[in-house]
């Protein structure tokens, strides 16, 4: 287990902050660490800035990202990590797509290499990391464009050499679903699933064996389409399989 | 080159590398991927009768030498285990690992794994022992005896034991294991992890299970003691991350070995580094079979029960 | 600066890094060596009633994870030792180690320790119980209780109980050392070394036992075990390497530690180094003494015994 | 453990043999390893050769030197090592003396820097190692100089800036009883004790807390003069001190 110093916390919106730390660990784009709250519990957070300082982003979902909000600067965090591969160094025209926290791991990307970027959330307060040049998408058109961040990223696919998605698993299913798959652009997808171990033994975040935390996080296109699960059913902390609503099966 | 296939009990196994059971073995996908990848053999997680989330992270704890996991035994209970396996095509190389608390859970998963399809369990025996304070069914001789007669009574299945190195004398375990087709030696040894900078326990559960190469010279205590005491066939598991720890395991008497934690420095190449290695050192040490190799050391006078 | 001094039973420490039974304590020149080079205290090799030149090497094997030994309790017997530590010059900080195997020969030796001006015994419960086949007088209960009932009714010595690892519930052999003075944890874990180019055992005696930085997981949950069911003062051993090591130790109920396998890492140089890392834990951290320290994560609620 | 083969294996005289093996640790002049009869027992040699190929160079004394005089060219040998510290690089005018085995030890040094080799031993028979120019002494006058090398060398020590010493204990101490303290050669003893770990971990070796296997074995004369013991008393296998014959208490 590692630890490092908070350098500061700041509130992105009503729910979602980042926190910046002191760490000498390495780290490349799109990869995550397991952070712990002492007596607590240990969870998978996107780094969403991998380079000196490092920086992750969070939604306060439950107990562990509420405790983690409460951090102050000199105050420590536990985790271990890097873990995860990373995305790939693009060439030519780049597009980021991000959903929900989703933006979190692209974000150490976009501080890397130029891009468009293209955020949806549901409301304007849902939004952020967000800058002016953005393209914004809401669910109920409080800010930029009326619909899903997918709705307004699809149509412009051709423009594109390299895409990176990051978001919910059912907005990057749709994504997928809607795309033409046989698109110039090569196209990387970050998943997210349950993970408990982070480092490919305890098969909880696996999809049709492929495990998300160590084969991924970042699959490209073709990766994504072989996994028949991926989008439909994902497992639940005991293993059990659960079906994504109106998932087709 | 020399024939690396084994047999444990009546099972016959084009090589002896098995997957050990809580180590990428929670999905018919992964367990999949593991016999493309070059297993001999997989072992399920362990199924008990009703589903279970297991214990909240932190639920593994890396250490120097080796790994700390308290998972909780989290599985979605025999009866969604069942419906994922309905038409699973590899259940004769699939042994399923069971834990219940009592004689009669075990016998009731028995029953439903064979009804399923499948012809061999491992009987996971860590499970907490409800009338002993703290102590586990499997540190209960008499428990352990009547649960595998039980299941030998009442289904054809053929029964693997695993054992638990957490006791004074694994041997009486072994021989009350009598029944059992093969034994399995060892589970995890009783453990704990601190984090010195949080003063916490870097385990939910606080205490855990040790796995990995710290517990390597422990199981190789076990196999031979009971392989010397018993002449059973014993599958090996226990900190095994190189070939040269699979032959240590057969040199004394393990006629398959398991792998578990080495995913965590190999990852699926585990399964062709070793077998690629066993080939070689029987070549180049003028053996034909691995089978030549196995209990070699164990002096043969000195082995009972053969 | 914090101070780092301790207290075992009634014995005041000025610091709490101990030479471990069976390291570099084998002659009065070494021991006096280890008191120079910043140990606390050391604690002797075993001594038994007569002489015993040991196992015929190899007596000890390297593992990745540690250390194999099977030196077999070599010593000069209780006569030659009294003569060697006639003039001794430091027997308060010495904790003489005796091993027996009967009540009777653990109170001659200890009534002859007495006799030789030192205060302090630590009994190596690890002989072969001559009534129990192939156990060690340590793994029973009664016999332990006997044994430091009657040293501490016939002499005025006070006692540390050095427990095994290698039993089901160590718990109990801590409540039946209820008279000791304080319990030390863990001896070593029987284990096994196989060199499999010669196909022959690493150590002459086959069965060995294990030290060094493999065992420290079980060590802690032994602490962790025992400082929680009884409370009694406890000094850690197994696998201490590093100051970080020694801090898991005190978190979890250790008032003092012992080190012996990491002479092979660091050799004489563990003693600053432990007590200078102790020393910047607790300042940096904030802590005045060690004594804050000790026992800190295991709930007073919790624990028995207070 | 480590292995090697062996390339070749000559008898020096009836009781001595030169084994020569093929392993790629790397030693340096003075050091030994702990070489195992698998199923027999584990002995302390001096590597007689640490340039490639390696060699060992031994008496028959017992059980475990006579096995190994039976190994032939492609056998296997298992040893652990090397151990201990090594000779320092000598200047100016060198002298070896040589007991017993000692010549083995003092061997990969006499390859490596030139200098007046003096050897002992009881009768011609016994020598090993020994080439043209060698100053030879022995007990019944069968060759060379009739009497010790011990009585050889002395009166030469003024002529040395560097001396190193390596033969049975009571020959050492004999050495050092009679030569000039203050004679300006730096003077090295490489001692022999019981040894049953080689790593400085069992004590078995340590005479007055110097553990011969770990702190030396090679040791300069000011530290061997600190050593009450040596030449005195030494350690049974139990542990137990026991006298040397005709020493000075
Ligand atoms: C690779 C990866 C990277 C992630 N990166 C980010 C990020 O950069 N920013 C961010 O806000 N969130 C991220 N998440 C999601 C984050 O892990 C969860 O929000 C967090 O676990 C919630 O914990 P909690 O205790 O606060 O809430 P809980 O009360 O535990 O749960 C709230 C929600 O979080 C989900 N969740 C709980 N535990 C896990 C777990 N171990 N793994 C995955 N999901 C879980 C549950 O499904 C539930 O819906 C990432 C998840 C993964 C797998
Ligand atoms: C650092 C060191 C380097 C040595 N180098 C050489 C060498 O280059 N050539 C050589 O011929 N001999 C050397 N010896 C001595 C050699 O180790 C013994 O001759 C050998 O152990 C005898 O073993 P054995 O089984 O054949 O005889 P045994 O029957 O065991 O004993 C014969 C004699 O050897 C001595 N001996 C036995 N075991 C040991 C032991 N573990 N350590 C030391 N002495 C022991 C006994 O005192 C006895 O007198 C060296 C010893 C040491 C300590
Ligand atoms: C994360 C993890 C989960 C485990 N879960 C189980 C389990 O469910 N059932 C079981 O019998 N053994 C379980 N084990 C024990 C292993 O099967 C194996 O016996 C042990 O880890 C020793 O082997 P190794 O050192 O190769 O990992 C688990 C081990 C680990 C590391
Ligand atoms: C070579 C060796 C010899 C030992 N001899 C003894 C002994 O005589 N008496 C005893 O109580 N413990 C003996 N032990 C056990 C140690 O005192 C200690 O309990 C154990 O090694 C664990 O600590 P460590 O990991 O720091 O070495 C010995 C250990 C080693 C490695
Ligand atoms: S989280 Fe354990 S395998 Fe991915
Ligand atoms: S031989 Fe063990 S300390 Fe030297």
């Amino acid at each position: 287990m590692l630890h490092a110093k908070v350098i500061s916390i700041k509130r992105d919106n009503k729910d979602v902050f980042t926190l910046v730390f002191d760490s000498k660990i390495s780290a490349e784009p799109g990869q995550f660490i397991m952070i712990w709250v002492p007596g607590g519990k240990e969870i998978p957070m996107s780094l969403s800035s991998t380079s000196n300082p490092l920086a992750i982003t969070f939604r306060t979902f439950g107990e562990t990202t509420r405790t983690l909000a409460t951090l102050k600067p000199g105050d420590r965090i536990f985790f271990r990590g890097p873990y995860g591969n990373s995305y790939p160094k693009p060439t030519g025209k780049v597009a980021y797509v991000g959903g929900g926290t989703g933006l979190a791991s692209l974000n150490s990307m976009i501080l890397k290499y130029d891009g468009d970027v293209f955020a949806g959330a549901r409301t304007k307060d849902d939004l952020f990391l967000i800058r002016d040049e953005y393209k914004v998408a809401t669910d109920d058109g409080s800010l930029g464009f009326k619909g899903t961040v997918v709705d307004l990223f699809v149509p412009h696919l051709s423009e594109y050499n390299y895409v990176f998605v990051c978001g919910p698993e059912p907005m990057v299913k749709s994504l997928i679903d809607r795309i033409d798959k046989k698109a110039k652009a090569k196209i990387f997808f970050s998943l997210e699933r349950l993970m408990k171990c982070g480092v490919g033994i305890c098969d909880s975040c696996s999809i049709n064996g492929i495990r998300v935390c160590k084969d991924g996080t970042i699959f490209e296109l073709q990766e994504v389409l072989k996994m028949t699960e991926f989008g439909v059913s994902r497992r639940t902390e005991s293993g059990k399989i659960e079906f994504f609503a109106n998932a087709k099966r | 080159m020399a024939s690396i296939s084994t047999k444990v009990g009546n099972f016959s196994i084009e090589n002896p590398v098995i997957l050990a059971s809580g180590i990428l073995d929670e999905t018919s996908g992964s367990i999949l991927r593991s016999l493309r990848s070059g297993a001999g053999a997989v072992v399920t997680k362990s199924i008990g009768i009703s589903e279970r989330a297991g214990y909240p992270t932190p639920v593994i704890s890396e250490v120097k030498t080796g790994l700390l996991n308290a998972v909780g035994l989290p599985n979605p209970g025999i009866d969604n285990f069942v419906e994922e396996y309905k038409d699973f095509p590899e259940k004769k190389r699939t042994v399923v690992s069971i834990f219940g608390g009592s004689v009669e859970e075990f016998v009731t998963l028995s029953r439903r794994v064979e009804a399923a399809g499948f012809d061999k369990v491992e009987l996971n025996l860590s499970c907490p022992h409800v009338q002993g304070v703290g102590s586990e069914v499997g540190q209960d001789v008499d428990l352990v005896e009547e649960i595998i007669n039980e299941i030998k009574r009442r289904t054809n299945l053929q029964i693997w034991s695993k054992l638990t190195p957490n006791v004074t004398d694994i041997v009486s375990l072994a021989k009350a294991s009598e029944k059992a087709d093969a034994l399995v030696l060892i589970n995890t040894i009783r453990a704990i992890g601190v984090e010195i900078y949080s003063r916490k326990f870097a385990l939910s559960n606080v205490v855990g299970g040790y796995s990995g190469p710290g517990i390597k010279p422990v199981a190789l205590r076990a196999v031979y003691d009971v392989y010397k005491e018993t002449g059973k066939d014993i599958v090996g598991v226990g900190g095994i991350t190189t070939w040269e720890d699979a032959i240590e395991f057969f040199l004394l008497g393990a006629r398959a070995i398991q792998v578990g934690t080495a995913f965590l420095y190999d990852d699926y190449r585990i399964y062709s580094d070793i077998k690629d290695g066993i080939n070689k050192y029987l070549d180049s040490e003028g053996f034909s079979k691995l089978e030549d190799i196995v209990g070699v050391m164990v002096n043969n006078a000195a082995r009972k029960g053969d």
